[in-house]
C-alpha cells in the first residue's frame, strides 16, 4: 500500500537524514572559507561517539537535566510526523494538527530550556533566557504565516494547506502573500535552528550564544541526543519551507523523493551560505528581524483579505 | 385610650425618674418604661383603628409604622443606655434620663397625631426635649452643638409652622378642620398657589428636622457631640417624626393634584442631599461626623424614593425602618470604639476589632449594611428604589445615585477600615471600657433585626408597609 | 429516582458549606477538633454539590426551584441547568482542595486569633459561589453575588496587621463593589425592560435595541471588574498574592470565572449581539492575555507572577467567547461550538492548574518563608513531590500537550482558523489574527514558567531559607494531587470531557441549527494518540538511559560553568536577569521602575541593585485620579466651617431661591407695578 | 373701621422691623420686641371684631409672655453677661436695613400673589407678617452675638403669629396656646444654653462658636 509506503519513507528520512544536512552546511561554510572542512557525515561519526561515551551530571541537577533532552527529542519527531515531505501527504494530518506543531515544539524548549536551568550555570541561563525570548517573536512569525496559510488553503491541516503552493492555482497578490510567507518562514528557520544571523552555532566565546550554550553541561548520550534533536528541528523547518521554494511535482513518487532530498540540501546550502555571507547580528537587533518577518506575513494576510 | 397611654407613659416615668434621688437607679426606669411602651404598641397595632380626643389623636398604617420603629429601637436604646450610664458615672443623669422619656413620648405623639397644628406641636417639643441631651457631655464644643442645633432647627420648625398655617389658609372656606383626613377630602379645592407655597415652607421647615441638605448644618454637629445612644435615638427616631410630617404634608399635595411638582422637589433634594454627604464622607476622619453624614445621605434616600413613586414609596418606607435600625447598630458600636479609645478620630482609633472584637466587628457589618449589601436590610430597600427610579425611566437619577453610592461607600469605607483593622496602636488611648452583656446585647439584637429584614420580613410587617404605601398612593 | 433531587442536593451543599464555619466559633481558640469538623462539613456538603453538577452535566433534567424572599417581588429563584452546572464543579473540586490544604496549611493552632474568621467565610464563599451559579434572577443573583464579594474580602485581608494587606483588601473591596453596583443597574434596568427579574431570554423588540447595548456595557464593566480583564484588573495582582494561599487558589481558580458565567447568562438573556461585540470580546481578550504574561514576567514575587497569569488565562477564555459571540452574530453554529467549548474547558483547566500552582507556592511559602522568587531556588530537591506537581502546573498553564491547557486552547485556535478559512471578507475576517498573538502570549508564558520553575526549583539554593526547606506535609501534597490528576486526565483524554461541553453548548446557543458535536470538530483520537505516544516513548527512553546508568554509573561533579571549580549560588542566573531581555523588549508598556547604585570609584562597596514593576492601572491612573477628585472636592468642604449664621443663610436661601420659582419673575414685576 | 385700624398698627409693625434692623444697642432691641409683643396682642381683638374668651385669653397670654415675661428673660440674660452693649453686625446696620427694606417690598409683591379669603381682603397681615420673618431671619443671620440671634428668633415667630391672626376661626384654641407655649419654652431653653455659653467662653460672641467644621 503506497500509504504505509509513504509513511516509511517519511520516517525514515527525517530519522536518517537529519545530521547530513549540518554536514552539508559546514562543508558549505568550509568550503566559502576555502578551508576543507569536516567530511559530510562528521555528526554520524560524532553521534556513534557520544552514544557510547559515559554521562557526567552535575550534583545540582534533578531529573529536569536528564528529561530535558529526552523529552524535546521525543516532541521533535513526534511533531514530524505531521509535517508534509515534498508532494506527500504527512503521516498523520488532521484538522487543528498546525497548532499541535508548534505546540510540541514549545514542549521541546520548555524542557531545553529548564534542564539548562537546572544546572545552575550562569551562561546556560543566559542561553536558555534568550532561547525564550527570542521563541516569542518567533513563534508569532510562524502563526502569522499559518494564518496566511490556512486563509487561502481553506484548511486548518498542515498537510492541505502546504500543497495549496503546489496547485499553482495563486497569481496576483495571493501569489505574492505566498512568496512573503516563505521569506518569513525562512527566518524563522534561521532562529529556531539557532543559526546566524540570529546565533552562531560554532562561535567560541559564551557570552554570545544562545542554544549551543544551554547544553554545555550535557555529555554522553544526553548531548547527544541534543544534538540529534537540533538536526531534526532543521529538517522539519527546511521541509516546511520547501513547499515555498520548490512549489510543483512530477506526480511521480521517486522523482518526488529525490526532488524532496535534493531541496533539502539545497536548503542546507542556502543556510550555509548565509552563514558565511552574513555576520552574527548583535542580540538587541534579533528582535527586529523577527519582528519584520512577523510584519512581512501581516501584509500578507491583508493581500489575502483584498 | 390606649393612644393616650403611649404618650402618657413615658411621660409619667419621667416624672418618676426625676423624683428618684440616685443616678445609679434612675436609668433602670427607662428599660421598664421601654418594656412597657413596647407592649403598648404591640397592642395597639393588634388593636382595630381606633382614635382619641376627637379623632386628633389616631394610627393610620403610616403612623403605625413610624410608632414601631420608635418603639423598637428606644427600646433597644433603654437597654444600652443603662450600660452606657455606668460608664458615666462623673455626670449626674438627672436630667438626660427624663428627657428620653419626654423624647419617646412626644415622638409617640407625632406618630399618632392626626392634627396639623397637633403634628407641629409634638415635632417642636421633640426638638425643645433633644437639646438637653445633646449637652450631656457639658463640654464647650456641646454647647456649641446644642446651640446651633437648637437654633437652626427652631427656624426650620419655625418655617414649618408658617407652612401649615398657609396649608389651612389654602383650605380654608368650609368647616375649617385641620385634621388630615378632612384636608384630604377637601384637598381638590384648595388653592393652588397657597398650597405650592405651604409646601414650601413645609419641605424646607420639617426638612430642616430631617436634615435634607441644605439644611443639614447641625447634624454633624449634634450627633458628633451627643452621646452615641441619643445619636441613634436622632437618627433613626427624630428624623423618621419629621419624615413622617413630610409625608402627611406629601400626600395632601398629592390628593390636590399637586404630586408632580411635590415629586420633583423630593427627588431633587434627596439627590442634593446624597450628593452633599458624599462630598463630607471623603475623607472625613471623625466617625461619628461620619455617621451624621451617612443619616443625611439616607434622609436623601428615604425622600427620592417617595419622589419616585410606586415601588419606590414601599422601598423608602421599608427603608426608613432599615436605616432606623442600621444607624442604631452603627451609632451604638461607634459609641463603644468611642468609650474604648477615649477619641472619635481615626487618628488615635485603630484595630477596633482587637482591642473591642464585638463592637468593632459590628460596626463593620453595620458598614456594609448601610451601604446596601446583602443579606442585610438596606440591601432589598435600596434595590427596590433604584429598581423604581430605572422603571420609572428617570435613567439619569439612577445613574448618578449609583456614582454617588459609589463615592459615599469609598469615603465611608476608608475610615471604617481604619477603624477596625490593623493592631491598635500602641499610643493610642487605653480606657477601662470592655463589651459588656448590656452594651453589647443590644447593637446585636437590632443587627439581628436589619439581618431579618434582609432576608425574610415578617408577614404581618409586610402587610403593614403595603397598607402604608397603599394609603400614601390612594391619593394619586 | 424522582427527577427533583439534584437540586435540593445543590441547595443542601449550600447549606453545609455556609454553616461549616459556625461550629468553630463556639469552640476554643485553639481547638483543632473544629477545624476538623468544619473540613469535614465543606467536603461533605461539596460531594453533595459536585454530584449534582455532574448529574446534570450527564444529561439529568433541568430543575427549578422558587424560595421565598424577604418580598414576594423578590422571591429567590434557583435554576440548575447545564451551564450552572458546568461552574459548580470546579467550585467543588477547588472547594475541597483548598479545604484539605488548608488543614495544615493554616492549622488552628498557629492562627488562634483568624483561623476561625478564615474558615467561615471559606465556607461562606463556596456557599456564595455556588449561589451565584444556580441564581435564576437578578435579586438572587445580586445577593450571592455580594456576599460573594464580602466573603472574599474578608479572606484576603484574614491578616489584617499587615499594611499591604489592608492595601490589597481596601482596593479589592471598592473594585467589588463598584462592580456590584454596576450590576445593581443591570438588573434594574432588565428588569424594566424585560418586566421581570427573573432570567428569561429576552424577546428582541424594537425598543430593546439601545437597552441591549447599555445592557451590554453594564455586563462588561460589572462581570469585567470581577473577571479581572484590562484594565478592570487593577486590584487582581495584590488581591491574589497577599492572601493566604489555598484562598488565592479559590479565588483565582473559580472567583474570577464568575464574571465569565456572568458574562455567558447574561449573553444567554440579551437578544443576538452585533458582530462588533464578538469582536470586540476578541480584542479584550487578546490585549488581557498578552498584558498579563507580558506583567508575569517582570514579577520578582511567586504568587504576584501566578496573580498575572490569571489576567493572560482569562483573556484566553473570554476570546472563546468573544469568537462564539460572533459565531452567534454570524449564524455560524460551529464557531459558536468551537469558541463556548473553549472557553468553557479553559475554565475548568484553569481553575485546575492556576489552584494547583498556587497551593504549590503555598508550600514552598510554608517551607521556605519567602515569596521572593531569587531568594529561593534548588528547592526541587527537599521538596521533589512538590516540584513535580509545579512542574505539571507550570506545563499545563502555558498550554502544552500532553497537558489539558492544550486541549482548549486547541479548541478556541481551531475555532479562530475556521473563522479564517471558511469566512468571506466580512468585520470579523480579522478575528484570525489574534491567533498569533495568542500563540505569543503562550510562548511567553513557556518563558514566564521556564522563569518561575528554573529558578524555585532548580539550580543552587540562594538563600538560608531556601536550603532549610523540607517537603510539604501529606494533606497538602494531597489537595494538590487531587488537582493535578484531572490536569493530566483531561491532557491525555480530551475527548472525556466533551460530552459535559457539547450539553453546556446546545443549552446555551440559540441558533436556527443545532451545533455539530464537538468531536467532530475536532480530531481527539489523533491527538490523543500523540499525547500517548509521546508520554510512552519518553518514559521509554528514560527507562533505557536508567538501565543504562545502572551499569555505568554517571560520574557527579560540580556544574562545568566554563571550569569554575567552585560554582557559587550567586553566580546562578537569577529570575530577574532570566526575565531583562523580554523585560527590556516590553519596557514601554511596563515601564519597570529600577534602583541601583552604580558606583564609579575604584573600589567600590557593596552595591545593590533594585527593580520593581508597578500595577500600571492602578498607581498611573486611578490613584491620581482619586486625588485630585479630592483635591476638587475640597472647596466645597468649606461650606460646613463652623458658623452658625451662615446655616441659618442657607435655609434664608434655599427659601427664597423655590418661592422665587413659584413666581415667574415677570409676573411678580406685573403684580408690583400694577399694586 | 376696625380693618383699618389694624393696618395702622401692622404698618407700625413693619416700621418696628426696620428699627430691629437700624438699632444698635441690645436694650433698645429688647425694648421694641416687648412693643412688638404687645401690639401682636392686640391684633387678635382687632381683626377679630368682637371679644369672646378665646380670643380674649389668647391675647392675655401674648401680651403677658411677648410683652414681658420673654424680654424679661432676655433682659435677664443681658444683665447677667456682663458685656458691651453693642449689637456687633457682621455686617453693616445700614445694608441691613436697606436688606430689610427691600424685603418689605419684595414680601408685598410676593403677597399681592396669593389670594385672600374675602373678609381678608385689603388687609396687610400677608406682606407684614413676611417682612417681620425676613427680619427676623436677617438678625440671626447678620447679628454676631447670641442673645440678638434669640431676638431674631423671637421676631421671626412673631411674623408667623401675624400670620397665624388669619386663622383665629380655622387654628383651634387649644393649638394657638400650644404654639405659644412652645415658643415660650424655646426662648426659655434659648436663654439657658447663652446662660451656659455665657460661663463657658465668657461671651456671648458666637463668632468663638466655630470649633466644629466639615
Amino acid at each position: 500500500m503506497i500509504d504505509i509506503a509513504t509513511t516509511l519513507i517519511h520516517i525514515t528520512v527525517m530519522l536518517v537524514m537529519p545530521p547530513l544536512l549540518i554536514g552539508v552546511i559546514n562543508k558549505t561554510k568550509a568550503w566559502s572559507a576555502g578551508r576543507q572542512g569536516p567530511p559530510l557525515l562528521q555528526l554520524y561519526y560524532d553521534l556513534l561517539r557520544l552514544f557510547r561515551k559515559d554521562m557526567v551530571l552535575s550534583r545540582t541537577t534533578t531529573w529536569v537535566f536528564r528529561a530535558g533532552p529526552v523529552i524535546s527529542v521525543t516532541a521533535v519527531l513526534l511533531a514530524g510526523l505531521l509535517a508534509p515531505f515534498g508532494a506527500f501527504d504527512a503521516p498523520l494530518a488532521f484538522d487543528g494538527d498546525l497548532v499541535l506543531f508548534a505546540y510540541l515544539m514549545g514542549l521541546a524548549r520548555f524542557f531545553t530550556a529548564s534542564a539548562a536551568l537546572d544546572t545552575g550555570s550562569a551562561f546556560e541561563g543566559m542561553g536558555a533566557a534568550r532561547e525564550v525570548s527570542f521563541a516569542s517573536l518567533a513563534e508569532v512569525a510562524l502563526f502569522m504565516a499559518f494564518v496566511v496559510l490556512v486563509r487561502l488553503s481553506g484548511s486548518l491541516s498542515l498537510t492541505p494547506m502546504l500543497h495549496a503552493p503546489m496547485t499553482g492555482a495563486f497569481h496576483g497578490l495571493p501569489a505574492a502573500a505566498l512568496l512573503l510567507v516563505g521569506v518569513a518562514l525562512f527566518v524563522v528557520l534561521l532562529a529556531e535552528n539557532a543559526r546566524i544571523p540570529i546565533d552562531d552555532p560554532n562561535t567560541h566565546l559564551e557570552l554570545t550564544m544562545i542554544h549551543e550554550v544551554m547544553v554545555l553541561d550535557h555529555s554522553g548520550p544526553l548531548f547527544g541526543l541534543v544534538l540529534y534533536g537540533a538536526a531534526v528541528k532543521l529538517l522539519l523547518f527546511s521541509a516546511l519551507l520547501l513547499h515555498f521554494a520548490l512549489p510543483f511535482t512530477f506526480g511521480e513518487p521517486l522523482l518526488d523523493w529525490a526532488l524532496f532530498a535534493v531541496g533539502l540540501l539545497a536548503v542546507a546550502v542556502a543556510v550555509g551560505v548565509v552563514e558565511s555571507a552574513m555576520a552574527r547580528l548583535s542580540l538587541r537587533h534579533v528582535p527586529s528581524l523577527l519582528i519584520a518577518a512577523s510584519v512581512l506575513c501581516a501584509f500578507g494576510f491583508f493581500f489575502t483579505l483584498a | 385610650m390606649l393612644l393616650i397611654a403611649l404618650i402618657a407613659l413615658p411621660v409619667l416615668a419621667a416624672g418618676v425618674a426625676m423624683a428618684l434621688p440616685s443616678d445609679s437607679w434612675r436609668p433602670h426606669v427607662l428599660p421598664v418604661a421601654a418594656a412597657g411602651h413596647l407592649a403598648l404598641t404591640v397592642a395597639a397595632l393588634r388593636a382595630p383603628a381606633q382614635d382619641a380626643l376627637g379623632g386628633w389623636l389616631a394610627l393610620d398604617p403610616l403612623g403605625r409604622l413610624v410608632l414601631l420603629l420608635l418603639s423598637v429601637l428606644f427600646a433597644i436604646c433603654a437597654i444600652y443606655a443603662v450600660g452606657y450610664l455606668r460608664y458615666r458615672r462623673e455626670l449626674s443623669n438627672r436630667v438626660f434620663v427624663p428627657c428620653l422619656l419626654i423624647f419617646l413620648g412626644m415622638t409617640s405623639l407625632v406618630a399618632c397625631s392626626q392634627h396639623l397644628g397637633l403634628l407641629w406641636v409634638g415635632v417642636e417639643a421633640t426638638t425643645l426635649t433633644t437639646a438637653p441631651l445633646i449637652y450631656f457631655n457639658r463640654t464647650p464644643r456641646s454647647i456649641e452643638a446644642t446651640w446651633k442645633y437648637l437654633l437652626v432647627g427652631s427656624v426650620g420648625i419655625a418655617i414649618a409652622l408658617l407652612g401649615s398655617f398657609f396649608l389651612a389658609y389654602a383650605s380654608l372656606g368650609q368647616d375649617s378642620s385641620l385634621l388630615f383626613q378632612d384636608l384630604l377630602k377637601r384637598a381638590d379645592q384648595m388653592n393652588r398657589s397657597w398650597l405650592h407655597v405651604a409646601f414650601v415652607l413645609l419641605l424646607v421647615g420639617y426638612g430642616t428636622k430631617m436634615g435634607l441638605a441644605p439644611m443639614h448644618t447641625w447634624k454633624p454637629d449634634a450627633y458628633g457631640e451627643a452621646p452615641g445612644v441619643v445619636g441613634a435615638l436622632l437618627a433613626g427616631g427624630l428624623t423618621n417624626c419629621a419624615f413622617l410630617a413630610l409625608l402627611r404634608v406629601f400626600q395632601v399635595c398629592q390628593a390636590a393634584g399637586e404630586g408632580a411638582y411635590a415629586s420633583r422637589l423630593l427627588v431633587f433634594f434627596g439627590l442634593l442631599s446624597i450628593g452633599v454627604a458624599a462630598v463630607f464622607m471623603v475623607g472625613q476622619r471623625d466617625f461619628k461626623r461620619m455617621l451624621a453624614y451617612s443619616s443625611i445621605e439616607h434622609m436623601g434616600i428615604l425622600v427620592l424614593g417617595v419622589g419616585l413613586g410606586g415601588l419606590g414609596v414601599l422601598g423608602a418606607l421599608l427603608h426608613m425602618l432599615n436605616n432606623g435600625l442600621t444607624k442604631g447598630v452603627l451609632f451604638l458600636s461607634a459609641a463603644n470604639i468611642h468609650r474604648a479609645y477615649g477619641s472619635k478620630s481615626i487618628d488615635q482609633v485603630g484595630g477596633a476589632m482587637r482591642r473591642v472584637p464585638l463592637s468593632g466587628s459590628l460596626f463593620l457589618l453595620g458598614f456594609f449594611a448601610i451601604t446596601g449589601s446583602p443579606p442585610f436590610g438596606p440591601f432589598v430597600s435600596e434595590f427596590l428604589i433604584l429598581s423604581r427610579a430605572f422603571a420609572a425611566h428617570r435613567f439619569a437619577v439612577g445613574a448618578s445615585v449609583l456614582v454617588l453610592l459609589l463615592v459615599v461607600f469609598v469615603g465611608m469605607g476608608r475610615t471604617v477600615l481604619a477603624m477596625v483593622q490593623g493592631l491598635p496602636a500602641s499610643d493610642s488611648g487605653r480606657t477601662n471600657y470592655r463589651d459588656g452583656l448590656l452594651t453589647g446585647m443590644p447593637i446585636v439584637v437590632s443587627m439581628g433585626l436589619v439581618l431579618l429584614l434582609g432576608l425574610q420580613i415578617p408577614a404581618p410587617l409586610e402587610s403593614l408597609l403595603r397598607e402604608a404605601a397603599a394609603f400614601l398612593e390612594t391619593a394619586r | 429516582m424522582t427527577p427533583t433531587i439534584w437540586l435540593d442536593l445543590s441547595v443542601a451543599a449550600i447549606v453545609l458549606t455556609a454553616s461549616s464555619g459556625v461550629p468553630g466559633l463556639a469552640l476554643g481558640r485553639r481547638s483543632g477538633a473544629a477545624q476538623g469538623l468544619a473540613s469535614l462539613l465543606v467536603i461533605v456538603g461539596s460531594l453533595l454539590g459536585a454530584l449534582a453538577a455532574v448529574a446534570v452535566l450527564a444529561g439529568a433534567a433541568i430543575e427549578t426551584r422558587t424560595l421565598p424572599g424577604p418580598l414576594p417581588e423578590l422571591s429567590l429563584h434557583l435554576r440548575l441547568d447545564p451551564l450552572a452546572a458546568f461552574f459548580l464543579v470546579p467550585v467543588y473540586l477547588l472547594g475541597v482542595a483548598g479545604t484539605l490544604y488548608g488543614t495544615r496549611y493554616w492549622k488552628q493552632a498557629e492562627h488562634p486569633e483568624n483561623g476561625r474568621g478564615l474558615r467561615l467565610c471559606y465556607g461562606m464563599l463556596i456557599a456564595a459561589l455556588a449561589g451565584v451559579v444556580l441564581a435564576a434572577d437578578g435579586f438572587a443573583f445580586l445577593m450571592a453575588w455580594e456576599l460573594m464579594a464580602l466573603s472574599a474580602f474578608f479572606l484576603v485581608t484574614t491578616e489584617d496587621d499587615r499594611a499591604e494587606v489592608q492595601q490589597a483588601g481596601w482596593v479589592y473591596l471598592v473594585a467589588a463593589h463598584a462592580g456590584t453596583l454596576a450590576l445593581f443597574a443591570l438588573f434594574a434596568l432588565l428588569w424594566a425592560v424585560s418586566g421581570t427579574l427573573e432570567f428569561r431570554p429576552m424577546t428582541s423588540s424594537a425598543g430593546t435595541q439601545g437597552a441591549t447595548s447599555v445592557l451590554f456595557l453594564l455586563a462588561l464593566l460589572g462581570f469585567g471588574l470581577k473577571a479581572g480583564i484590562v484594565p478592570l484588573h487593577f486590584w487582581l495582582p495584590a488581591a491574589h498574592a497577599d492572601a493566604p494561599s489555598h484562598v488565592s487558589a479559590l479565588l483565582s481558580g473559580v472567583l474570577l470565572k464568575m464574571g465569565i458565567y456572568g458574562l455567558l447568562r447574561i449573553f444567554m438573556l440579551l437578544p443576538a449581539p452585533p458582530p462588533g461585540v464578538g469582536m470586540l470580546m476578541i480584542g479584550i481578550g487578546t490585549v488581557s492575555a498578552v498584558y498579563g504574561v507580558v506583567f508575569a514576567l517582570g514579577q520578582h514575587d511567586l504568587k504576584r507572577l501566578l496573580a498575572y497569569h490569571s489576567i493572560e488565562n482569562i483573556g484566553i477564555i473570554v476570546m472563546g467567547l468573544g469568537l462564539a459571540l460572533i459565531g452567534v452574530s454570524a449564524q455560524q453554529p460551529a464557531w459558536v461550538a468551537l469558541g463556548l467549548a473553549g472557553c468553557l474547558l479553559h475554565v475548568w483547566n484553569h481553575a485546575l492548574f492556576k489552584a494547583l500552582l498556587f497551593l504549590a507556592a503555598g508550600s514552598v511559602i510554608h517551607s521556605a518563608g519567602t515569596r521572593e522568587i531569587d531568594r529561593l531556588g534548588g528547592l526541587g530537591k527537599p521538596m521533589a513531590r512538590t516540584a513535580a506537581l509545579f512542574a505539571i502546573g507550570a506545563v499545563a498553564i502555558c498550554g502544552l500537550p500532553p497537558l489539558n491547557g492544550f486541549a482548549s486552547e486547541l479548541l478556541i485556535y481551531v475555532g479562530l482558523f475556521r473563522v479564517n478559512a471558511d469566512g468571506a471578507s466580512r468585520l470579523w475576517s480579522a478575528a484570525p489574527l489574534a491567533a498569533p498573538l495568542l500563540a505569543m502570549a503562550g510562548a511567553l508564558a513557556v518563558a514566564c514558567f521556564v522563569k518561575a520553575y528554573g529558578t524555585v526549583f532548580l539550580g543552587p539554593h540562594r538563600s538560608e531559607s531556601a536550603a532549610r526547606a523540607h517537603e510539604a506535609p501529606s494533606s497538602m501534597l494531597l489537595a494538590m494531587l487531587l488537582l493535578a490528576l484531572p490536569c493530566v486526565a483531561i491532557g491525555l483524554l480530551p475527548a472525556l470531557a466533551m460530552p459535559a461541553l457539547d450539553r453546556v453548548v446546545l443549552d446555551w446557543i440559540r441558533l436556527d441549527s443545532p451545533p455539530p458535536a464537538l468531536s467532530e470538530l475536532v480530531p481527539w483520537m489523533p491527538i490523543m494518540g500523540m499525547n500517548a505516544a509521546l508520554v510512552g516513548s519518553v518514559l521509554a527512553v528514560l527507562l533505557i538511559l536508567r538501565s543504562r546508568s545502572r551499569r555505568r554509573v554517571p560520574a557527579q561533579t560540580v556544574t562545568w560553568d566554563c571550569g569554575y571549580v567552585r560554582p557559587t549560588a550567586t553566580m546562578a542566573y537569577t529570575a530577574s536577569s532570566f526575565a531583562q531581555l523580554l523585560v527590556g523588549l516590553y519596557g514601554w508598556l511596563l515601564r519597570s521602575r529600577s534602583r541601583d547604585a552604580t558606583r564609579t570609584e575604584l573600589f567600590p562597596p557593596r552595591q545593590h541593585f533594585h527593580t520593581n514593576v508597578p500595577e500600571q492601572v492602578m498607581d498611573l491612573v486611578l490613584a491620581p485620579l482619586w486625588v485630585s477628585f479630592r483635591r476638587a472636592l475640597a472647596p466645597l468642604r468649606a461650606l460646613q466651617h463652623g458658623r452658625v449664621q451662615h446655616y441659618l443663610m442657607y435655609v434664608l436661601l434655599t427659601l427664597c431661591t423655590l418661592l422665587a420659582l413659584l413666581f415667574p419673575i415677570d409676573e411678580l414685576l406685573r403684580r408690583f407695578l400694577g399694586w | 373701621m376696625n380693618f383699618s385700624a389694624a393696618n395702622l398698627l401692622l404698618v407700625g409693625i413693619l416700621l418696628l422691623n426696620l428699627f430691629f434692623l437700624g438699632t444698635s444697642r441690645i436694650r433698645a432691641l429688647i425694648q421694641a420686641a416687648a412693643l412688638q409683643g404687645v401690639v401682636l396682642g392686640v391684633m387678635p381683638l382687632l381683626i377679630h371684631g368682637r371679644v369672646d374668651w378665646n380670643t380674649g385669653l389668647i391675647a392675655v397670654a401674648t401680651i403677658v409672655l411677648k410683652g414681658s415675661v420673654i424680654p424679661g428673660m432676655l433682659r435677664r440674660a443681658l444683665r447677667e453677661a456682663q458685656i458691651k452693649r453693642e449689637v456687633e453686625p457682621l455686617i453693616g446696620l445700614v445694608p441691613t436695613m436697606l436688606l430689610g427694606a427691600l424685603g418689605t417690598l419684595l414680601s408685598i409683591a410676593f403677597a399681592s400673589g396669593l389670594p385672600l379669603a374675602p373678609e381678608h381682603q385689603n388687609l396687610l397681615v400677608v406682606p407684614a407678617s413676611f417682612s417681620t420673618v425676613l427680619t427676623g431671619f436677617l438678625l440671626l443671620t447678620t447679628r454676631s452675638k447670641a442673645i440678638t440671634q434669640a431676638i431674631g428668633y423671637l421676631v421671626l415667630e412673631n411674623g408667623i403669629f401675624i400670620f397665624g391672626l388669619l386663622l383665629l376661626e380655622a387654628m383651634p384654641f387649644l393649638v394657638e396656646l400650644g404654639v405659644l407655649l412652645d415658643l415660650f419654652v424655646g426662648i426659655f431653653v434659648v436663654s439657658i444654653i447663652i446662660h451656659h455659653i455665657n460661663r463657658e467662653f465668657a461671651s456671648l460672641d458666637t463668632r468663638r462658636l466655630a470649633s466644629l467644621k466639615e
